[in-house]
């Protein structure tokens, strides 16, 4: 089997990318380019290594550990390999674009970063393929560790090492949850390998009780509100590269266990798993997107999109669950395939995004909005870039975002079909609504990240000085750029690709999913031939833009006179410019109820109210979440710790009492008075 | 045999109702001389050798040299006294009594029909009054005396009910208890000379 | 496919546009008892920014040029997919796409009034996506209402799911929802002003404040353009056919003269709200939907 | 082969008596280290000779693989915390703290406490495994009240007053065991030889073994630090030199362990277990409960420690309690890495402190700057610690709660898990505040920590990662015949 050599050949690689910074170490250029070189072979790899099993069908590879827990192998089945080559396409781009931002880091621990950067990439590959419980496990906390440290790589500031404490916790709990899911089963099955607990007996209970563990586990990984407070926090700390990697492919592993569990070991379950699943996603991609929008930290506002995305494709999976307990085959492949074609698209736009705000960052060194400006004319290509990941997160056509939107809209309105009743159609309606609600403030929220972030005039002047980013980084943005117009353009391509991942899964039936012709969008749902052609629309595009050209071309050649904006006599400045701030001021006013921003207040910088006045305007945003429920919680273990601790007061005859308390109580227990 | 753990019984009360350090001491050496008295005895029954010899060491360890040890901490402490204990004197004799009480039950419920109920009880007692001495005395000398007064009860159950152990155990056992007493002495007087009183309630420095 | 029956239409529909917001300013104006403007007057408006030489601010970047392509071409697509009887069997684009397309006009027109970097022009982009978020969920709410019936968004079917279906209580409140969203959506009062110029009230003007010349021109334009199309929306989805009994081209060209008739009234009779009174105007519309989703 | 065993018990008693005589710190350096090596060759000589030729007794001394288990432990931590001592005492003789007479005293009493484990580990029978035990703590007694000070005598007073208490309350579980014992055959030569009593345990007198059992565990238990008895632990390890810390939470702990498992091999077959899994699982599970507001709330990083060896001594406890043979396996298994783990991480807090001349967490300050190899090796000792991936420790909690499932205490295994988020949550709270952050202002020590402590922290942080994914086949039997001689069989 070639993937099991070229799978053993990329753990290979990513592990020298491991050990190669000890010997590199000495010269940070040399260190920069064999690690991430090896990275990008690895990936590479990772792509190829799909492939194959896409065209020869699973593999099963045996791994060089030894735990008493019977021998602990990899299978890749097509699940895997569709997450796999999420790895690899994303992995090669961050790579790439590593070269050119390590730079950055020549004199800020570089072999750290390098060498925990391919374990991130190891730990992950092994988290999509492993096939045991405990390899999956230690797995999946050697990638949470990784990227914990990766997070905290800056520790200069605090706030990073606070973020990096908060992931750390939050993931580790989330994985507590995921033990006792997969105990559960291993138990049920009497055996701890992927293959065996598919037909795990446990009662109805136990499955609930696991379906719920697995949504809290995975949910926390995957930024699942209310469990989300870890991701803006931990994703802006790490370096851009990284943070594209953990927007990316991270947060997918999460979705990749629930795949595994929903549609592999817990086959299908009552309608509440769906709805529940259904519920969550729609007020996480809503919450979500809100605190993006009132963001003005670049890389929070694109971490707080992250957990908008995770929620549209939570309502993909939520529906398809409720098709499957429905038997309704059919539309629980369309459901999944909307889901996981998501999966894709928000890995590629995500890292986009993330890796143009890494450029922006590296070239001017701040991340607030409200600092930038005019940088499209300064950075260009990145500027075009960034553009293009903007428009595919706000799921404008003809980009890719559009298409996995689409489709979830497609899912989300043959609802009312299995839940019957006016409470069904209500229900649909709502998320349809709810879901557009999102798609506007995503776009909203990417006009104002583009628009104040790379045009009008420089609001500072590292924006002033900032300068475009070197070529490698360049390249690795365009490769996903690329890839998000080809999956905008040619969404058969992917469907057909996921329509190979979702075959032979129980409940589930993706024939027609890829429409007859290769322009049409048209899953053959059997109840509409409500399809799309994306070829067609660019052409009524295109044929718009050409009539605009005629008509603008009529009257012949126009002369074009430059000549400032008028205000009112005075020369325009970039202190006139409306400000990210300002731009979410009135949707703030309007969903005060969610956003808590409160004191936004100006601040007169110097004391004199006559003349050369110098105002800054802040905003404060409490976060629901954080302040209703994990401040009270924390406090209260605090408080209860204190009250504890007074049991060890120093006394060596209460010490005593101690001993003879239990002597005496266990003695009358046992003797059963 | 009876008498004797009677007489042990009484010794033991009359230790908790000790405020004087010294009477406290003679009061062990007492107690422990009954100890050696109730060896012999058993020896009498069984006619084994090694009895005797715990009965010698007996008299010579703990009626000999540990009252000697804790005389001499007593002599160098000046005029320390255990004035206010944490439960005063006639309410810790009152609970030592509820501990005799308890420990009779114990054993009855536990070991219905035992051979030596009244041994094991009376041992029972003497660990907990024991155990009483250490929580409710402040003077570290009267916490060590609580503790071998445990020792004393432990080894009446080994001697009553399974007539001594074997001797290497036998020695093993003396040869820790002597030890323990000297390490407690040494810290004792330790305390005594870093300036620190011999009050151990005062030991509270180190916390949570 | 016919996706040239679908340029052709759309062709059509651009050509019409500016015929009826020019009727609607002169049913307006003769309802304020003024003359008003002719008929063609928006068409010589048109060809007289066309002529004009333009003047554009040094702060702006390609985007600013884009844009107004970007925004007329959507609006012609938008107008390509609508469904009269040209293109009712066609898989070219649903009712999703269409709102897609329209937005995504309006994302580089917001772009665009950012691009030159003054006040007005961002707030303008500001306001105008604060609208639009708050019409996206009503938009498909009313939408809904016809898509469950059709149990797809194409709008062949739907239109032609609505032609044969008796008139019903449901379609009145999910009419009402969506004209209000129409209103919203086109720019009219009470939502916004299309005849202001005060800084303070104007949105979509605002935005286009930097615009002079041919770039304006088209913009006007593409405006006219989608705002036909949000009236045929109307038209042939919320208009069951035996309400003027013939589904024939006639009986649209007179719905359409209605609905213009409607929306002028209604700009006469009513005034332009305050910005933070949009959100309730609209939450009706949300609440009407639902009442006809019950009502189905 | 017994020759052997006498070896292993002489060596340490002669190592001691000559550093009695050494005026020199090289002459103390040379015999120490060679002893501790000679020993713990000893001792692997006779963990092989147990792995290739089973369980073998010579008079009153017996060794099969469940003592094999804990000797490979020893054997470790013999050389280990010599290494260890050579530079952290010799650091303290160089910066004042202490005088070479008592550095003298050091080596003896370290010996001795060697000694003392040792035969606990390899006595025959129950009564001498008592005054085995018991000698360790006399034998600490001294090295936790090492330096004579204030808190250094409360912390050893409170040692040796809460553990012999303890003990005496084993000596009275023994002594009624005794009784059992001749309840049936009459006090003969074989007196509370286990091997005996196993096998006359079906006829012993439950009422008597039960009762014996209790005052054993509780007993036993004093020393293991399973709450509530183990007030005496944080005082004892946070004054004792790191050295003796380590031994202490690394070793002396599991010996009490162990004393309860060989008194659990024998009560077993009378008691039911019903009784038993209610007592250990309790104590287990109250034991870990009881650290978690000590980890959570700390300000000295020794404590911090300590109490993290209560939790872990509650998990291997559970272990036993749980009962099945994975989960004995897992216990055993326990007991080694959190050996190892922990007493790595206490030679790092003694050189941590040495470095900034304070315990108290809030002053420590930048390790990963100031110095790099010790605060990176902290980090990852932490990790492992705290159970997490791909350390030994995670390995065996996971086979632990993987039997807790298995056997159906499904709560039980789920509540474990969250207590250890719980310490987790604390552990790693700390680490992070004392590795990262910004070095605080303070003395620098002028001698830096020599290179034998290295090597000891690196050594057992290495053995740490490599059982995380790698358990050797012959440990892998030796565990399970241990497990299986536990239970019984």
């Amino acid at each position: 089997m070639i993937a099991g050599y070229l799978y053993d050949l990329m753990l290979l690689l990513f592990s020298m990318g491991v050990v190669s910074v000890f010997f590199t170490s000495s010269n940070a250029k040399l260190t920069n380019y064999v690690a991430h070189s090896l990275a990008l072979l690895g990936s590479t790899l990772a792509i190829l290594c799909a492939i194959f099993v896409f065209m020869q069908g699973k593999v099963d590879i045996v791994l060089p550990v030894m735990l008493p827990f019977g021998p602990i192998g990899s299978s890749i089945d097509f699940l895997s390999a569709f997450f796999l080559l999420i790895i690899g396409v994303v992995g090669a781009a961050t790579s790439i674009y590593a070269y050119g931002y390590s730079q950055e880091y020549y004199h800020r621990r570089l072999p750290l970063m390098a060498g925990l950067y391919n374990a991130f990439l190891l730990s992950m590959v092994l988290v999509f393929t492993v096939s045991h419980v405990v390899a999956f496990i230690i797995a999946w906390e050697v990638m949470s560790t990784v990227s914990f440290f990766l997070v905290n790589h800056e520790y200069e500031k605090k706030v990073n090492t606070r973020a990096a404490y908060i992931y750390i916790v939050m993931t580790h709990l989330g994985t507590i949850f995921i033990t006792i899911a997969f105990l559960l089963l291993a138990v049920g099955a009497n055996s701890m390998d992927f293959s065996q607990l598919k037909g795990s007996l446990v009662s109805e209970n136990l499955r609930n009780v696991i379906f719920v563990c697995t949504l809290i586990g995975f949910g926390t990984k995957a930024g699942m509100v209310p469990l989300h407070i870890w991701l803006p926090r931990a994703h802006p700390a790490a370096p851009s590269h990284v943070s594209a990697l953990m927007s990316g492919v991270m947060l997918k592993t999460a979705i990749y266990g629930m795949c595994r569990f929903f549609l592999d070991f817990l086959g299908i379950g009552p309608v509440w798993w769906g709805t529940l699943v259904l519920v969550l996603g729609i007020i996480t991609a809503a919450i979500g997107v809100l605190y993006a929008f009132i963001e003005h930290d670049i890389k929070r506002l694109l971490a707080y999109s992250s957990v908008e995305n995770i929620g549209i494709i939570l309502l993909g999976i939520g529906a398809g669950m409720v098709f499957m307990s429905k038997q309704q085959p059919v539309l629980a492949g369309l459901a999944f395939s909307a889901a996981l074609y998501h999966v894709f698209n928000h890995a590629l736009f995500k890292s986009l995004s993330f890796m143009g705000a890494g450029a922006v960052l590296q070239a001017t060194h701040t991340k607030d909005v409200d600092q930038l400006g005019g940088l499209i004319k300064k950075m260009p290509y990145t500027a075009v870039f960034f553009l293009v990941g903007s428009v595919a997160i706000a799921a404008l056509p003809p980009l890719n975002g559009f298409i996995s939107e689409w489709l979830t809209f497609q899912v989300l309105l043959f609802l009312p079909q299995v839940l019957v009743g006016i409470t069904g159609k209500v229900f649909s309606a709502l998320l349809i609504a709810l879901l557009g609600l999102t798609g506007a403030l995503a776009a909203a929220c990417f006009a104002t990240a583009f628009g104040i972030t790379f045009l009008a005039k420089p609001r500072s002047e590292q924006a002033n000085e900032a300068v475009e980013a070197p070529p490698t980084m360049l390249v690795g943005m365009g490769m996903l750029a690329g890839l998000c117009i080809v999956l905008g353009l040619w969404p058969i391509g992917m469907l057909s690709i996921l329509s190979m991942t979702l075959q032979n899964i129980a409940g589930i039936d993706i024939q027609g999913l890829v429409g007859h012709d290769w322009y049409a969008l048209a899953p053959a749902t059997g109840h509409s031939d409500g399809g799309i052609s994306m070829v067609a629309i660019i052409l009524l595009l295109l044929s718009g833009c050409a009539v605009a050209m005629l008509l603008y071309s009529i009257f012949g050649k126009e002369k074009v006179a430059v000549g400032e904006t008028w205000t009112c006599g005075i020369v325009p400045n970039s202190h006139m410019e409306y400000t990210a701030t300002g731009f979410s001021k009135s949707i703030r006013t309007v969903f005060k109820s969610i956003v808590h921003s409160y004191n936004e207040t100006v601040v007169n910088a110097n004391g004199n109210p006559y003349h050369g006045q110098k105002l800054f305007y802040h905003v404060r945003v409490r976060y629901l979440f954080v302040s209703a429920l994990y401040i009270p919680i924390n406090k209260t273990i605090i408080k209860v710790a204190h009250f504890m601790k007074k049991i060890q007061a120093g006394s060596v005859q209460v010490y005593v009492g101690y001993i003879m308390v239990v002597t005496v109580v266990i003695l009358i227990w046992s003797t059963g008075w | 045999m009876n008498i004797l753990t009677i007489l042990l019984l009484f010794t033991t009360l009359l230790l908790t109702r000790a405020s004087e350090l010294k009477t406290a001491v003679r009061i062990i050496r007492v107690q422990s001389l009954m100890l050696a008295m109730a060896c012999t005895a058993v020896g009498m029954e069984t006619g084994e050798v090694q009895i005797y010899v715990a009965a010698v060491l007996t008299i010579i360890i703990k009626a000999g040299f540990l009252p000697y040890v804790l005389l001499n901490i007593v002599n160098t402490l000046k005029h320390e006294r255990e004035d206010h204990p944490i439960l005063n004197i006639s309410y810790s004799s009152l609970v030592a009594c509820i501990a005799i009480v308890l420990s009779y039950g114990l054993i009855d419920q536990a070991l219905p029909g035992a051979g030596s109920r009244d041994a094991l009880a009376t041992a029972v007692a003497m660990t907990l009054i024991g155990l009483l001495l250490i929580i409710t005395r402040r003077q570290a000398v009267m916490q060590i005396m609580g503790m071998i007064t445990m020792e004393n009860g432990i080894y009446l159950v080994g001697l009553s009910v399974a007539k001594g152990f074997p001797l290497i155990i036998e020695l093993g056992v003396f040869f820790d208890v002597l030890v323990a007493v000297m390490v407690l002495s040494i810290l004792t007087s330790r305390l005594k000379l870093s300036g620190i009183s011999t009050d151990t309630s005062i030991l509270k420095k180190l916390k949570g | 496919m016919n996706i040239l029956l679908n340029v052709i239409q759309a062709l059509g529909v651009v050509l019409l546009a500016p015929l009826v917001a020019g009727m609607i300013k002169t049913a307006k104006a003769r309802m304020q008892n003024r003359r008003g403007p002719k008929l063609f007057q928006v068409y010589f408006d048109l060809i007289k920014l066309l002529h004009k030489d333009s003047v554009v601010s040094p702060t702006v970047s390609w985007i600013f040029n884009l844009a107004p392509y970007i925004y007329f071409a959507g609006a012609v697509a938008a107008a390509a997919l609508v469904p009269v009887s040209a293109s009712r069997s066609s898989g070219v684009g649903d009712i999703f796409t269409l709102i897609y397309l329209l937005a995504l006009g309006r994302f580089f027109l917001v772009l665009a009034s950012l691009d030159a970097g003054s006040a007005f022009g961002g707030m303008g982009g500001a306001r105008e996506m604060f609208i639009a978020v708050l019409v996206e969920p009503a938009l498909l709410l009313s939408m809904m209402t016809v898509a469950f019936k059709a149990q797809s968004t194409n709008l062949g079917l739907m239109a032609s799911m609505v032609e044969n279906s008796p008139l019903s209580l449901a379609y009145v409140f999910a009419a009402v929802a969506f004209f209000i969203v129409l209103l919203a959506e086109t720019g009219r009062i009470p939502v916004d002003n299309p005849d202001t110029h005060l800084e303070l009230t104007m949105i979509h003007e605002g935005m286009t404040l930097e615009y002079s010349a041919r770039k304006l021109a088209l913009i006007f334009w593409a405006s006219a353009v989608k705002q036909l199309v949000m009236i045929l929306l109307f038209v042939l989805l919320f208009l069951p056919g035996n309400v003027f009994g013939s589904e024939m081209f006639s009986g649209i060209v007179l719905k359409v003269l209605l609905v213009a008739m409607v929306i002028a009234i209604a700009e006469t009779s009513t005034n332009k709200l305050r910005l933070f009174k949009v959100p309730d105007f609209l939450a009706v519309s949300c609440l009407l939907s639902l009442l006809a989703l019950v009502a189905q | 082969m017994g020759e052997l065993l006498f070896l292993a018990l002489f060596v340490p008693i002669l190592t001691g008596l000559l550093s009695m005589f050494q005026s020199k710190t090289t002459g103390l350096a040379i015999v120490n280290l060679s002893g501790s090596i000679l020993t713990s060759s000893c001792l692997v000589a006779i963990v092989y000779k147990i792995t290739v030729g089973g369980a073998f007794s010579y008079k009153m001394l017996y060794v099969d693989h469940l003592s094999a288990v804990l000797l490979c432990v020893l054997a470790v931590l013999t050389v280990t915390s010599m290494l260890f001592s050579l530079s952290y005492m010799g650091k303290e003789l160089v910066n004042g703290h202490i005088t070479i007479i008592m550095l003298r005293r050091y080596y003896g009493l370290l010996n001795v406490l060697i000694f003392t484990m040792t035969s606990v580990l390899i006595v025959g029978n129950l009564g001498l495994m008592w005054v085995a035990v018991e000698a360790t703590t006399l034998a600490s007694a001294f090295l936790v009240a090492f330096y004579f000070n204030h808190s250094a005598l409360e912390a050893a007073w409170k040692y040796v007053m809460v553990c012999t208490v303890g003990i005496c309350l084993a000596l009275l579980g023994t002594t009624l065991l005794y009784y059992a014992q001749v309840s049936v055959v009459g006090s003969d030569f074989q007196a509370l030889d286990w091997l005996a009593l196993t096998k006359m345990s079906s006829q012993l007198d439950p009422a008597i073994v039960k009762l014996a059992f209790m005052f054993i565990l509780i007993g036993y238990g004093t020393k293991v630090g399973l709450a509530p008895m183990h007030t005496w632990l944080p005082d004892a390890h946070s004054q004792a030199p790191s050295s003796i810390s380590a031994l202490l939470s690394g070793m002396v702990l599991s010996c009490a362990a162990y004393a309860i498992m060989r008194n659990l091999i024998v009560v077993q077959a009378v008691i039911n277990h019903e009784f038993l899994e209610y007592l250990l699982i309790g104590f287990g599970v109250f034991s870990i409960a009881i650290a978690i507001p000590f980890i959570l709330v700390q300000h000295d990083l020794k404590r911090l420690l300590a109490y993290s060896s209560v939790e872990h001594m509650g998990i291997v406890i559970l272990g036993i309690g749980i009962g099945t043979p994975l989960a004995i396996y897992g216990a055993l298994l326990h007991m080694i890495n959190h050996a190892i783990a922990k007493s790595a991480l206490f030679y790092m807090a003694g050189v941590i402190t040495q470095e900034y001349q304070t315990k108290n967490i809030a002053r420590i300050r930048g390790l990963v700057t100031t110095m790099p190899l010790v605060g990176t090796l902290f980090i990852i000792a932490i990790l492992a610690i705290t159970g997490t991936p791909p350390f030994g420790i995670f390995i065996s909690e996971f086979i632990i709660i993987t039997a807790a499932f298995a056997s159906g205490r499904i709560l039980l295994g789920a509540g474990v898990l969250l207590l250890l988020a719980g310490i987790f949550a604390g552990m790693v709270y700390y680490c992070l505040g004392m590795a990262f952050g910004t070095k605080p202002k303070y003395r620098a020590s002028t001698v830096s920590i020599g290179r034998p402590a290295l090597m000891a922290m690196v050594i057992s942080v290495g053995l740490v990662i490599v059982t995380g994914l790698y358990v050797p086949t012959w440990l892998n039997d030796m565990l399970t015949m241990a497990a299986s001689i536990v239970m019984g069989g």
